[in-house]
């Protein structure tokens, strides 16, 4: 267990919202699924402070989506190379960047079972910069080889794959995720946090550089916009997340 | 197309049907789905377009399912379906698991009366390990190897779904849920139940036609409603979150679960009405 | 999305453009047609979505056309297109026939983002004899040899129509139109002129939105209206046939088109409207 | 030329529209193109007279047809086999039953060209019962070998073919496809027409009874509901034709 030597200014949400929104620069259309609050607000904040072109489609919103043609249409978009920027993740994520949304032990009578691979299969494969995000960093989820393979992290040359995992965000720390070697890349531990901590709870091998540095914190400015204009955005889609960390309710229609 | 009463409508679907069902959000009959359990139907092969909630794991309990094919199979926020996740671990229910746009496509194939459809993705992964259905083809528009998924065209016995309105003629206006087209238009029959009917022609109304799926797709409709109810039905009525609440903490158990199909299911906003 | 006008609007297609355009009956963009004609546009590359007439007559006699790709070029009642069938003759454009669901196919696959997709029919056709481009695999879902068409995927640099209705956020309203939907999902870029633009948002409006193309598709919008004349906007106007009559009169002979192309062309209407 | 001996009691229109009729019986759902009222009365005629589950759609009409989502749910309708009957034509049409509706001369520079294929390389192989009408039936049409084959009348064992020419009915008389050996049989000739006039007209052989009927005359019961009941409905579609054939003009709506 770790301790905090000072208060941070900001709350772990808000950190984590700072990291995503620095990985989705200059992406034009970010798309984010259903109940992802963090990478939603992470969206909501790339576009507010990126060219007024920048644009977000939050699934099942009313106000952040122009999606109107069916539940085909996002994955249309994807395999068009429409959307520049998604969220996956996984209830195991390994080494080589492969999530899985399915279950633990074996297929198909598994020990545990989740909800199945949504369109992980075809979105993971096609959008260029796939943010992987996980809030619970532990070797239950990050594990040396998923049992399941909803969607793997690199493909055989020869396949025609534009998109896959760009980075791996959790509670602990940021991943980069490396196209060349299959493989993730320590980028910085969030503030509070070790590497043994990291080694620990992680059940993979990854690579890291000699010194690994403190996940920069938040920026000032993007805290206020987030705390401000952004809040009351936010709770259309995610009302209970806003609720909790910015006590904030949606603005009435 | 006859308009019929929702035990009528159930007693269109034979055991061991295949039947496809929309996603939680764009209008589930679940009333009908009611009635289907009430008359016992057993086997079914259910298709969800392209993922479940509720219904499936109702029917899943109720002992009606052989097969489910779908690409995720949830109670939203309110978490695992609890029915679901028990019978995949008895290894009561076939599972046939697959991602969204896979769905969407072998669906709009069956639509489009072509042997299979084409799709990005799957490659490596365990779906396609499990999928003896799925085909991989060298792209034959490519110069040189490019492998490509070819889904086969799922042509449903029945598509089974809730929608606002129908009119007097049989034709049903579903609003934005699109795949509601397709998948009438892939099925071979389609039944459906509507909040109400009304007495005009919704392919003569400009602003309705575009939403509208003609009668010739339609084999029976029943008026229901809150017809989706405890599900949400879009522009209508949102989930009633209480019920879906106290359903997840039924659920846990095969005995809170039967004690759970046993009691009267009828929206709360009826009920008074009824009561008054 | 820019609101623009009619010679913005043209100016957006660069010579040697592959362009989809629709029927003649379902939103022909003619004034700016007639814009594009101006401006000397060279090289077209045009898509009929399936079948076009007018628009592509005209085309082909200013000069602007190096290529058709169609499964019918037709006046409908007012006969033959008669530059199109003079170039034909003379060898000056290259025609891509085809039929019209394998030109729907394509754009569907455009849409998808899919590399082909598969048709029945069209095996032993002349068309498939000279479409280098179209494949005959076996069917890898049939047991035995089952020899079907593939169709690659087109995806248009742009689509060109003329709609009822856009909104001050660039959503445009296009009815029953279906194929234009899929034309700006499938093409690069979405031009669009309109009878008028509405101070609303049409994805929120509950009826109009099934129909509605969302503005990120839209790359520009002209206000024009009778934009589709002398060609009819369904459930707006129906098609002038005096001007149709005159057309043919006209297109018959070279030095006849010529003239014709030099006059002005404007809806009666909206030439009263602008003398009075 | 020939001379009728003594005038019928019917049209010409109206005899072509009863042998066509004839050949749909027991048809779901016919379909009918643009710009064809003789196989759009034909089929409005045999609804009438079939059960009340048969359907007519008749193209671009406001009220004979429920068609709403764009141009391909014909072809999608009729690839699924929701599509009992349709009509085709040609330009050309051979004794194989081949039709072309490209032009006349060698592809793609042809010496007469014609507006295209339309939608014949997938009806003609997916609808059951393809009737093939032409009203001029002269040597220029009816030819030995098309020039341009827009869908072939039969194919090699092997294609997926459920559907295709099932007659061929003309100005001057009707043949039945032999789908087996790939050919026309003559079915009979229409009143006032002979058999040298059909030889002479037609550039392709045929197959032929050794006695020839004369085509069955409109059935008195089916004259009066074209004349009575169903002229109006067929000038919704088809105005100039119905004022021509019948003086009538649509209703008004």
């Amino acid at each position: 267990m770790t301790t905090a030597t000072n208060q941070p200014g900001f709350s772990r949400e808000e950190l984590l919202i700072c990291v995503i929104a620095r990985l989705l620069q200059g992406v034009d259309h970010i798309a984010v699924g259903v109940s992802s609050p963090i990478p939603g607000s992470a969206a909501l904040l790339a576009r507010a402070i990126a060219p007024s072109t920048t644009r977000v489609t939050v699934l099942n919103s009313r106000d952040l989506q122009d999606l109107n043609d069916g539940v085909s249409e996002l994955f249309d978009q994807a395999a068009q190379g429409r959307i520049g920027a998604f969220f996956l993740s996984g209830g195991q994520i390994d080494g080589s960047g492969n999530i899985n949304l399915v279950g633990i032990g074996e297929y198909p009578k598994m020990t545990v079972r989740w909800s199945g691979s949504f369109g992980s299969a075809l979105l993971y494969y096609l959008v260029p910069r796939v943010i992987l995000f996980r809030d619970e960093h532990t070797r239950r989820t990050m594990v040396d080889k998923v049992d399941f393979i909803s969607a793997p992290g690199r493909s055989d040359s020869g396949i025609y794959r534009p998109g896959g995992p760009r980075a791996l965000v959790t509670n602990l720390c940021a991943f980069r995720y490396d196209k060349q070697r299959g493989r993730f890349h320590l980028e910085s531990i969030h503030p509070g946090h070790t590497l043994e901590e990291v080694l620990d709870q992680t059940g993979f091998e990854f690579d890291k550089p000699d010194t690994i540095p403190v996940t920069t914190a938040p920026e000032p400015e993007r805290l206020t916009l987030l705390r401000t204009q952004l809040a009351a955005l936010i709770a259309d889609p995610y009302p209970a997340f806003a609720e909790r960390v910015w006590k904030i309710t949606a603005l009435a229609r | 197309m006859s308009t019929t009463d929702l035990d009528a409508l159930a007693a269109r679907i034979p055991d061991g049907s295949r039947v496809a069902i929309p996603t939680s959000r764009h209008g589930v009959a679940m009333q009908a789905t009611h009635a289907l359990i009430n008359r016992r139907v057993r086997d079914l092969h259910l298709v969800a377009v392209p993922t479940a909630g509720l219904q499936v794991d109702l029917l899943i309990g109720a002992g009606c399912v052989k097969t489910v094919e779908s690409a995720g199979i949830t109670l939203d926020e309110h978490g695992q379906a609890p029915r679901f996740v028990a019978a995949v671990k008895a290894g009561t229910i076939n599972v046939l698991d697959t991602t969204c746009p896979a769905l969407i496509s072998a669906i709009q194939a069956g639509e489009k009366g072509i042997p299979f459809m084409p799709m990005r993705g799957l490659l490596g992964s365990d779906l396609l390990t499990h999928r003896r259905d799925y085909r991989v083809i060298d792209n034959p528009m490519a110069s040189s190897g490019d492998p490509i998924v070819l889904l086969p065209a799922i042509v449903p016995d029945f598509a089974l779904f809730h929608a606002p309105l129908a009119d007097c003629h049989g034709n049903v206006w579903i609003g934005k849920a699109r795949e509601l087209m397709t998948m009438a238009h892939a099925a071979r029959q389609t039944l459906v139940s509507v909040e109400e009917i009304i007495d005009t022609n919704l392919l003569h109304d400009e602003l309705r036609s575009p939403a509208t799926i003609p009668a010739p797709y339609i084999s029976a409709v029943s008026v229901c409603e809150q017809g989706a109810w405890p599900l949400p039905l879009p522009d209508r009525y949102a989930a009633d979150n209480d019920e879906l609440c106290r359903y997840v903490l039924a659920g846990k158990t095969d005995s809170g679960f039967i004690d759970y199909l046993n009691k009267q299911h009828k929206p709360p906003s009826l009920s008074i009405a009824a009561t008054a």
